[in-house]
Protein backbone atom coordinates (compact mmCIF):
# COMPACT_ATOMS: atom_id res chain seq x y z
CA UNK A 1 0.00 0.00 0.00
CA UNK A 2 1.41 3.23 -0.84
CA UNK A 3 1.69 6.19 2.32
CA UNK A 4 1.76 9.73 2.27
CA UNK A 5 2.81 12.35 4.85
CA UNK A 6 2.61 15.71 5.20
CA UNK A 7 3.72 18.97 6.57
CA UNK A 8 4.76 18.01 10.40
CA UNK A 9 4.13 14.64 10.17
CA UNK A 10 5.94 13.98 6.88
CA UNK A 11 9.07 15.83 9.00
CA UNK A 12 8.53 13.65 11.86
CA UNK A 13 8.87 10.30 9.40
CA UNK A 14 11.27 11.81 7.57
CA UNK A 15 9.56 10.67 4.35
CA UNK A 16 6.96 11.63 2.09
CA UNK A 17 5.88 8.54 0.49
CA UNK A 18 6.71 4.70 1.07
CA UNK A 19 5.10 1.41 -0.23
CA UNK A 20 4.22 -0.84 2.37
CA UNK A 21 3.63 -4.58 2.80
CA UNK A 22 0.12 -4.69 4.85
CA UNK A 23 0.43 -7.57 7.86
CA UNK A 24 -3.27 -9.29 7.10
CA UNK A 25 -4.16 -8.17 10.53
CA UNK A 26 -4.34 -4.79 9.55
CA UNK A 27 -8.26 -3.91 8.90
CA UNK A 28 -9.00 -0.09 9.65
CA UNK A 29 -7.05 2.79 9.52
CA UNK A 30 -6.43 2.71 13.42
CA UNK A 31 -4.63 -0.90 12.53
CA UNK A 32 -2.89 0.68 10.06
CA UNK A 33 -1.62 3.13 12.50
CA UNK A 34 -0.50 0.71 15.08
CA UNK A 35 1.61 -1.32 12.04
CA UNK A 36 3.28 2.29 10.99
CA UNK A 37 4.03 3.25 14.95
CA UNK A 38 5.88 -0.10 15.09
CA UNK A 39 8.20 0.39 11.93
CA UNK A 40 10.32 2.81 13.88
CA UNK A 41 11.00 5.38 16.14
CA UNK A 42 10.12 7.99 13.49
CA UNK A 43 6.77 6.59 12.82
CA UNK A 44 6.17 6.18 16.44
CA UNK A 45 7.29 10.06 16.81
CA UNK A 46 5.09 11.13 14.09
CA UNK A 47 1.67 9.08 15.39
CA UNK A 48 2.47 9.74 19.20
CA UNK A 49 -0.34 12.59 19.33
CA UNK A 50 -2.92 10.24 17.46
CA UNK A 51 -5.44 12.42 17.96
CA UNK A 52 -3.91 15.18 16.13
CA UNK A 53 -3.49 13.29 12.78
CA UNK A 54 -6.05 13.38 9.71
CA UNK A 55 -6.11 10.25 7.64
CA UNK A 56 -7.78 10.25 3.90
CA UNK A 57 -8.00 6.65 2.20
CA UNK A 58 -7.71 7.39 -1.77
CA UNK A 59 -7.98 11.42 -1.22
CA UNK A 60 -10.94 11.22 0.48
CA UNK A 61 -11.31 12.29 4.13
CA UNK A 62 -11.88 9.15 6.69
CA UNK A 63 -12.45 8.48 10.61
CA UNK A 64 -9.96 6.03 12.15
CA UNK A 65 -12.40 3.53 12.38
CA UNK A 66 -12.58 3.03 8.16
CA UNK A 67 -12.18 -0.15 6.81
CA UNK A 68 -8.97 0.07 4.80
CA UNK A 69 -10.34 -2.36 2.13
CA UNK A 70 -9.10 -2.01 -1.28
CA UNK A 71 -7.89 1.44 -0.91
CA UNK A 72 -4.27 1.67 -2.62
CA UNK A 73 -3.33 5.14 -0.87
CA UNK A 74 -3.36 6.04 2.64
CA UNK A 75 -2.52 9.72 3.89
CA UNK A 76 -1.70 11.24 6.67
CA UNK A 77 -1.60 14.57 7.74
CA UNK A 78 -2.58 17.29 10.35
CA UNK A 79 -5.56 19.36 10.75
CA UNK A 80 -5.43 21.08 7.70
CA UNK A 81 -4.40 25.29 7.84
CA UNK A 82 -5.39 26.77 4.05
CA UNK A 83 -7.36 29.44 2.78
CA UNK B 1 -28.24 21.30 -15.13
CA UNK B 2 -25.90 21.91 -12.51
CA UNK B 3 -23.10 24.28 -13.32
CA UNK B 4 -20.17 22.67 -13.21
CA UNK B 5 -17.22 23.87 -10.49
CA UNK B 6 -14.21 25.99 -11.74
CA UNK B 7 -11.27 24.37 -9.60
CA UNK B 8 -7.38 25.50 -9.41
CA UNK B 9 -4.34 24.22 -7.58
CA UNK B 10 -1.25 26.73 -8.97
CA UNK B 11 1.28 28.53 -7.97
CA UNK B 12 0.90 31.39 -9.83
CA UNK B 13 -1.30 34.56 -8.83
CA UNK B 14 -4.46 34.89 -9.99
CA UNK B 15 -6.83 38.21 -11.12
CA UNK B 16 -9.82 38.32 -9.47
CA UNK B 17 -11.40 40.29 -12.22
CA UNK B 18 -10.86 37.99 -14.64
CA UNK B 19 -12.39 35.15 -13.15
CA UNK B 20 -15.26 37.58 -12.42
CA UNK B 21 -15.94 38.22 -15.96
CA UNK B 22 -15.40 34.36 -16.83
CA UNK B 23 -18.69 33.69 -15.07
CA UNK B 24 -20.39 36.93 -16.28
CA UNK B 25 -19.13 38.31 -19.55
CA UNK B 26 -22.08 37.39 -21.95
CA UNK B 27 -24.70 36.65 -19.61
CA UNK B 28 -27.94 38.48 -18.32
CA UNK B 29 -28.84 35.58 -15.79
CA UNK B 30 -26.04 37.21 -13.52
CA UNK B 31 -27.48 39.35 -10.68
CA UNK B 32 -25.54 38.87 -7.84
CA UNK B 33 -21.36 37.97 -8.03
CA UNK B 34 -19.75 37.61 -4.71
CA UNK B 35 -15.91 37.38 -4.61
CA UNK B 36 -13.82 36.43 -2.07
CA UNK B 37 -9.90 36.96 -1.56
CA UNK B 38 -7.83 35.24 1.15
CA UNK B 39 -4.00 36.97 1.37
CA UNK B 40 -1.42 36.33 3.18
CA UNK B 41 -1.24 38.72 6.01
CA UNK B 42 1.88 39.59 8.81
CA UNK B 43 0.57 42.67 10.54
CA UNK B 44 3.81 42.00 13.01
CA UNK B 45 6.21 42.18 10.50
CA UNK B 46 8.26 38.50 11.41
CA UNK B 47 7.08 36.52 8.04
CA UNK B 48 9.11 36.59 4.62
CA UNK B 49 6.53 34.17 4.08
CA UNK B 50 3.85 31.72 4.17
CA UNK B 51 4.53 28.15 2.72
CA UNK B 52 1.73 26.34 1.33
CA UNK B 53 1.73 22.71 1.26
CA UNK B 54 -0.60 20.49 -0.87
CA UNK B 55 -1.84 16.87 -1.30
CA UNK B 56 -1.62 17.40 -4.97
CA UNK B 57 -4.95 15.65 -6.51
CA UNK B 58 -6.56 15.17 -3.29
CA UNK B 59 -6.65 19.23 -2.81
CA UNK B 60 -8.33 19.52 -6.64
CA UNK B 61 -10.63 16.53 -5.29
CA UNK B 62 -11.54 17.94 -2.49
CA UNK B 63 -12.07 21.50 -3.46
CA UNK B 64 -14.24 19.94 -6.04
CA UNK B 65 -16.30 18.22 -3.66
CA UNK B 66 -16.98 21.24 -1.52
CA UNK B 67 -17.78 23.21 -4.49
CA UNK B 68 -20.65 20.49 -5.83
CA UNK B 69 -21.45 20.36 -2.16
CA UNK B 70 -22.33 24.65 -2.54
CA UNK B 71 -23.73 24.10 -6.28
CA UNK B 72 -25.96 21.28 -4.70
CA UNK B 73 -27.36 24.06 -1.29
CA UNK B 74 -27.65 26.97 -3.54
CA UNK B 75 -29.20 28.23 -7.10
CA UNK B 76 -25.28 29.41 -8.48
CA UNK B 77 -25.11 30.36 -11.63
CA UNK B 78 -20.91 29.42 -11.66
CA UNK B 79 -18.53 28.80 -9.29
CA UNK B 80 -14.80 29.44 -8.90
CA UNK B 81 -12.10 28.35 -6.56
CA UNK B 82 -8.37 28.99 -6.49
CA UNK B 83 -5.71 28.03 -4.41
CA UNK B 84 -2.05 28.86 -4.41
CA UNK B 85 0.72 26.68 -2.96
CA UNK B 86 4.21 27.41 -2.32
CA UNK B 87 5.94 30.07 -0.92
CA UNK B 88 3.81 33.25 -0.68
CA UNK B 89 4.99 36.61 0.45
CA UNK B 90 3.07 39.07 3.13
CA UNK B 91 0.55 40.87 0.73
CA UNK B 92 0.17 38.38 -1.76
CA UNK B 93 -2.78 36.05 -2.93
CA UNK B 94 -3.50 33.21 -1.44
CA UNK B 95 -7.24 31.61 -2.17
CA UNK B 96 -9.71 33.01 -4.01
CA UNK B 97 -13.32 32.03 -4.66
CA UNK B 98 -16.29 33.45 -7.03
CA UNK B 99 -19.66 32.52 -6.54
CA UNK B 100 -22.36 34.05 -9.08
CA UNK B 101 -25.92 33.78 -8.61
CA UNK B 102 -29.20 35.26 -10.14
CA UNK B 103 -29.68 36.07 -6.05
CA UNK B 104 -27.62 37.80 -4.14
CA UNK B 105 -28.17 35.95 -0.62
CA UNK B 106 -27.24 32.83 -2.68
CA UNK B 107 -24.03 34.32 -3.97
CA UNK B 108 -23.39 35.23 -0.16
CA UNK B 109 -23.89 32.05 1.36
CA UNK B 110 -22.22 29.85 -1.38
CA UNK B 111 -18.64 32.23 -1.02
CA UNK B 112 -19.04 32.01 2.64
CA UNK B 113 -19.60 28.28 3.28
CA UNK B 114 -17.36 27.16 0.61
CA UNK B 115 -14.55 29.60 2.48
CA UNK B 116 -15.69 27.60 6.07
CA UNK B 117 -15.28 23.70 4.06
CA UNK B 118 -12.61 24.96 2.40
CA UNK B 119 -10.81 25.84 5.85
CA UNK B 120 -11.35 22.57 7.77
CA UNK B 121 -11.58 20.31 4.64
CA UNK B 122 -9.49 21.26 1.70
CA UNK B 123 -5.94 19.54 2.42
CA UNK B 124 -3.26 22.63 2.75
CA UNK B 125 -0.77 23.58 5.25
CA UNK B 126 0.93 26.28 6.34
CA UNK B 127 3.98 27.21 7.15
CA UNK B 128 5.92 30.53 8.77
CA UNK B 129 9.04 31.47 7.37
CA UNK B 130 10.11 33.99 9.84
CA UNK B 131 12.48 37.74 8.72
CA UNK B 132 14.52 36.29 12.23
CA UNK B 133 16.41 33.35 10.17
CA UNK B 134 14.83 31.44 13.45
CA UNK B 135 13.13 27.98 12.93
CA UNK B 136 9.91 27.37 10.36
CA UNK B 137 6.93 26.78 12.36
CA UNK B 138 3.36 25.34 11.16
CA UNK B 139 0.59 27.00 11.48
CA UNK B 140 -1.98 25.34 14.03
CA UNK B 141 -5.45 24.93 13.54
CA UNK B 142 -7.92 26.92 15.28
CA UNK B 143 -11.08 26.01 16.53
CA UNK B 144 -13.25 28.84 15.38
CA UNK B 145 -12.73 27.12 11.64
CA UNK B 146 -14.15 24.18 13.01
CA UNK B 147 -17.22 26.39 14.67
CA UNK B 148 -17.61 27.99 11.18
CA UNK B 149 -18.01 25.06 9.33
CA UNK B 150 -20.10 23.76 11.58
CA UNK B 151 -22.73 26.49 10.94
CA UNK B 152 -23.76 24.65 7.80
CA UNK B 153 -24.64 21.42 9.03
CA UNK C 1 -8.44 55.07 14.16
CA UNK C 2 -11.13 53.86 12.34
CA UNK C 3 -10.78 53.28 8.58
CA UNK C 4 -12.82 56.34 6.04
CA UNK C 5 -14.88 54.39 3.37
CA UNK C 6 -14.65 54.90 0.00
CA UNK C 7 -18.37 55.98 -1.32
CA UNK C 8 -18.91 56.85 -5.09
CA UNK C 9 -22.35 57.54 -6.56
CA UNK C 10 -21.33 57.58 -10.42
CA UNK C 11 -23.23 57.04 -14.16
CA UNK C 12 -19.77 55.50 -15.36
CA UNK C 13 -18.83 51.67 -14.61
CA UNK C 14 -16.10 50.41 -11.64
CA UNK C 15 -13.41 48.42 -11.92
CA UNK C 16 -13.70 45.56 -9.17
CA UNK C 17 -10.18 45.09 -9.16
CA UNK C 18 -9.15 48.54 -9.13
CA UNK C 19 -10.94 49.21 -6.12
CA UNK C 20 -9.91 45.81 -4.33
CA UNK C 21 -6.78 46.66 -5.34
CA UNK C 22 -7.00 50.50 -3.78
CA UNK C 23 -8.04 48.39 -0.14
CA UNK C 24 -4.70 45.86 -0.13
CA UNK C 25 -1.65 47.29 -2.10
CA UNK C 26 1.24 47.78 0.26
CA UNK C 27 -0.41 46.40 3.18
CA UNK C 28 0.31 43.26 4.92
CA UNK C 29 -2.92 43.83 7.22
CA UNK C 30 -5.72 42.89 4.80
CA UNK C 31 -6.20 38.91 5.43
CA UNK C 32 -9.46 39.12 3.65
CA UNK C 33 -11.26 40.78 1.12
CA UNK C 34 -14.86 40.44 0.45
CA UNK C 35 -16.05 41.86 -3.07
CA UNK C 36 -20.06 41.96 -3.72
CA UNK C 37 -20.77 43.13 -7.76
CA UNK C 38 -24.54 43.98 -8.47
CA UNK C 39 -25.56 43.26 -11.84
CA UNK C 40 -28.55 44.28 -14.11
CA UNK C 41 -30.24 40.67 -14.72
CA UNK C 42 -32.78 40.21 -16.93
CA UNK C 43 -33.28 36.41 -17.63
CA UNK C 44 -36.91 36.54 -19.73
CA UNK C 45 -34.98 38.87 -22.12
CA UNK C 46 -37.59 41.62 -21.74
CA UNK C 47 -35.47 44.72 -20.73
CA UNK C 48 -33.48 47.40 -22.73
CA UNK C 49 -32.18 48.80 -19.58
CA UNK C 50 -33.02 49.48 -16.12
CA UNK C 51 -33.12 53.56 -15.31
CA UNK C 52 -31.71 53.87 -11.73
CA UNK C 53 -32.98 57.34 -10.16
CA UNK C 54 -31.38 58.48 -6.96
CA UNK C 55 -31.68 62.07 -4.73
CA UNK C 56 -28.34 63.25 -5.03
CA UNK C 57 -26.71 64.67 -1.94
CA UNK C 58 -28.73 62.23 -0.29
CA UNK C 59 -27.67 58.93 -1.44
CA UNK C 60 -23.87 59.88 -0.51
CA UNK C 61 -24.85 60.73 2.77
CA UNK C 62 -26.82 57.74 3.20
CA UNK C 63 -24.79 55.16 1.79
CA UNK C 64 -21.41 57.10 4.00
CA UNK C 65 -23.94 56.53 7.15
CA UNK C 66 -24.46 52.46 6.18
CA UNK C 67 -20.85 52.35 5.42
CA UNK C 68 -19.81 54.11 8.87
CA UNK C 69 -22.43 51.98 11.17
CA UNK C 70 -20.56 48.52 9.32
CA UNK C 71 -17.42 49.89 10.42
CA UNK C 72 -18.68 50.61 13.47
CA UNK C 73 -19.73 46.67 14.06
CA UNK C 74 -17.10 45.09 12.13
CA UNK C 75 -12.88 45.56 12.75
CA UNK C 76 -12.30 46.49 9.13
CA UNK C 77 -9.16 48.03 7.19
CA UNK C 78 -11.09 49.33 4.11
CA UNK C 79 -14.44 49.59 2.93
CA UNK C 80 -15.82 50.94 -0.66
CA UNK C 81 -19.34 51.38 -2.25
CA UNK C 82 -20.03 52.33 -5.48
CA UNK C 83 -23.43 52.65 -7.24
CA UNK C 84 -24.22 53.85 -10.45
CA UNK C 85 -27.34 55.59 -11.91
CA UNK C 86 -28.88 56.21 -15.08
CA UNK C 87 -29.27 53.71 -17.85
CA UNK C 88 -27.97 50.07 -17.20
CA UNK C 89 -27.97 47.61 -19.51
CA UNK C 90 -28.62 43.82 -18.58
CA UNK C 91 -25.20 42.51 -17.94
CA UNK C 92 -23.97 45.64 -16.62
CA UNK C 93 -22.74 46.47 -13.59
CA UNK C 94 -24.98 48.42 -10.79
CA UNK C 95 -23.12 48.87 -7.60
CA UNK C 96 -20.40 46.99 -6.06
CA UNK C 97 -19.20 46.99 -2.04
CA UNK C 98 -16.10 45.70 -1.21
CA UNK C 99 -14.79 44.94 2.45
CA UNK C 100 -11.11 44.56 4.26
CA UNK C 101 -10.16 43.08 7.03
CA UNK C 102 -7.55 41.20 9.11
CA UNK C 103 -10.47 38.38 9.10
CA UNK C 104 -12.28 37.11 7.56
CA UNK C 105 -15.74 36.51 9.03
CA UNK C 106 -15.78 40.40 9.50
CA UNK C 107 -15.36 41.37 5.54
CA UNK C 108 -18.27 38.48 4.86
CA UNK C 109 -20.44 39.83 7.59
CA UNK C 110 -19.93 43.94 6.78
CA UNK C 111 -20.49 43.73 3.12
CA UNK C 112 -23.84 41.25 3.74
CA UNK C 113 -24.73 43.78 6.15
CA UNK C 114 -23.98 46.70 3.83
CA UNK C 115 -26.13 45.05 0.56
CA UNK C 116 -28.89 44.76 3.13
CA UNK C 117 -28.77 48.13 4.49
CA UNK C 118 -27.87 49.86 1.29
CA UNK C 119 -31.39 47.85 -0.85
CA UNK C 120 -33.51 49.08 1.94
CA UNK C 121 -32.13 52.72 3.17
CA UNK C 122 -29.75 54.21 -0.09
CA UNK C 123 -32.37 56.59 -1.86
CA UNK C 124 -32.17 54.30 -5.34
CA UNK C 125 -35.09 53.99 -7.68
CA UNK C 126 -35.16 50.89 -10.54
CA UNK C 127 -37.34 51.55 -13.34
CA UNK C 128 -37.69 49.23 -16.00
CA UNK C 129 -37.44 49.75 -19.70
CA UNK C 130 -39.20 47.31 -21.82
CA UNK C 131 -37.82 46.18 -25.48
CA UNK C 132 -41.52 45.82 -26.42
CA UNK C 133 -41.67 49.24 -26.13
CA UNK C 134 -44.85 49.02 -23.60
CA UNK C 135 -45.00 51.60 -20.66
CA UNK C 136 -41.66 51.45 -18.57
CA UNK C 137 -42.89 50.53 -14.72
CA UNK C 138 -40.77 51.43 -11.32
CA UNK C 139 -40.06 47.92 -9.80
CA UNK C 140 -41.44 47.04 -6.51
CA UNK C 141 -39.69 47.01 -3.09
CA UNK C 142 -39.64 43.59 -1.95
CA UNK C 143 -40.76 42.45 1.61
CA UNK C 144 -37.96 39.92 1.89
CA UNK C 145 -35.49 43.14 1.45
CA UNK C 146 -36.95 44.17 4.37
CA UNK C 147 -36.33 40.64 6.21
CA UNK C 148 -32.79 40.71 4.77
CA UNK C 149 -31.96 44.29 6.89
CA UNK C 150 -33.81 43.09 10.17
CA UNK C 151 -31.50 40.21 10.67
CA UNK C 152 -29.07 43.07 11.80
CA UNK C 153 -31.00 44.71 14.42
CA UNK D 1 -39.66 75.17 2.41
CA UNK D 2 -37.63 73.41 -0.57
CA UNK D 3 -40.09 70.09 -1.60
CA UNK D 4 -38.60 67.29 -3.47
CA UNK D 5 -40.13 64.16 -5.07
CA UNK D 6 -38.55 61.20 -6.41
CA UNK D 7 -39.75 57.83 -9.09
CA UNK D 8 -43.41 57.16 -8.85
CA UNK D 9 -44.16 60.20 -6.38
CA UNK D 10 -42.29 62.30 -8.68
CA UNK D 11 -44.16 61.40 -11.68
CA UNK D 12 -47.86 62.16 -10.04
CA UNK D 13 -46.92 64.94 -8.52
CA UNK D 14 -44.96 66.02 -12.14
CA UNK D 15 -42.63 68.14 -10.66
CA UNK D 16 -39.09 67.22 -9.75
CA UNK D 17 -38.77 70.12 -6.82
CA UNK D 18 -40.64 72.86 -5.37
CA UNK D 19 -40.52 75.64 -3.13
CA UNK D 20 -43.91 75.91 -0.64
CA UNK D 21 -44.92 78.46 2.12
CA UNK D 22 -46.10 76.60 5.46
CA UNK D 23 -49.05 77.46 6.98
CA UNK D 24 -48.22 78.04 10.74
CA UNK D 25 -50.34 74.63 11.84
CA UNK D 26 -47.71 72.78 10.15
CA UNK D 27 -45.65 70.95 12.84
CA UNK D 28 -45.13 67.87 11.56
CA UNK D 29 -44.25 65.70 8.17
CA UNK D 30 -48.17 64.04 8.71
CA UNK D 31 -49.22 67.45 8.52
CA UNK D 32 -47.07 68.32 5.71
CA UNK D 33 -48.32 65.41 3.89
CA UNK D 34 -52.09 66.69 4.59
CA UNK D 35 -51.07 70.63 3.29
CA UNK D 36 -49.33 69.01 0.00
CA UNK D 37 -52.80 67.04 -0.31
CA UNK D 38 -54.65 69.52 -0.22
CA UNK D 39 -52.59 71.95 -3.19
CA UNK D 40 -54.44 70.27 -5.95
CA UNK D 41 -55.34 66.90 -7.45
CA UNK D 42 -51.92 66.07 -8.62
CA UNK D 43 -50.85 66.20 -5.50
CA UNK D 44 -53.66 64.35 -3.24
CA UNK D 45 -53.34 60.98 -6.34
CA UNK D 46 -48.96 61.06 -5.44
CA UNK D 47 -50.06 61.01 -1.17
CA UNK D 48 -53.33 58.68 -2.40
CA UNK D 49 -51.20 55.40 -0.68
CA UNK D 50 -49.58 57.27 2.20
CA UNK D 51 -48.39 54.18 3.70
CA UNK D 52 -46.50 53.35 0.54
CA UNK D 53 -44.55 56.85 0.99
CA UNK D 54 -41.33 56.96 2.58
CA UNK D 55 -39.58 60.56 3.67
CA UNK D 56 -36.68 62.37 4.39
CA UNK D 57 -35.77 65.77 6.51
CA UNK D 58 -32.68 67.42 5.20
CA UNK D 59 -31.58 64.02 3.67
CA UNK D 60 -32.12 61.89 6.40
CA UNK D 61 -35.23 59.25 7.00
CA UNK D 62 -37.59 59.92 8.69
CA UNK D 63 -40.85 58.59 10.30
CA UNK D 64 -44.08 60.59 9.42
CA UNK D 65 -44.58 61.40 13.41
CA UNK D 66 -41.59 63.71 13.12
CA UNK D 67 -40.86 67.55 13.74
CA UNK D 68 -40.09 69.12 10.48
CA UNK D 69 -38.64 72.10 13.14
CA UNK D 70 -35.35 73.93 11.28
CA UNK D 71 -35.23 71.58 8.11
CA UNK D 72 -34.92 73.16 5.08
CA UNK D 73 -35.73 70.42 2.72
CA UNK D 74 -38.51 67.69 2.47
CA UNK D 75 -38.28 65.35 0.09
CA UNK D 76 -40.95 62.23 -0.73
CA UNK D 77 -40.28 58.82 -2.48
CA UNK D 78 -41.59 55.20 -2.62
CA UNK D 79 -39.80 52.76 -0.55
CA UNK D 80 -35.99 52.29 -2.26
CA UNK D 81 -35.24 49.74 -5.11
CA UNK D 82 -31.87 49.94 -5.26
CA UNK D 83 -28.98 47.78 -4.98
Amino acid sequence: MNIRYFAWVRERVGIEEETIELPGTVKTVSDLIAHLKSLDEYHASAFEEEDAIRVALDQVHVETDAEIGDAREAAFFPPMTGG
Amino acid sequence: MPVAPRISVQTQDFNAQAEADLLTNGRKDVGALVSFTGLCRDEAGTLTALELEHYPGMAEAELTRIAEEAIGRWPLTGLTVIHRFGKIPPGDNIVLVVAASSHRRAAFEAADFLMDYLKTRAPFWKKEHLVSGGASSWVEARAVDDEDAARWT
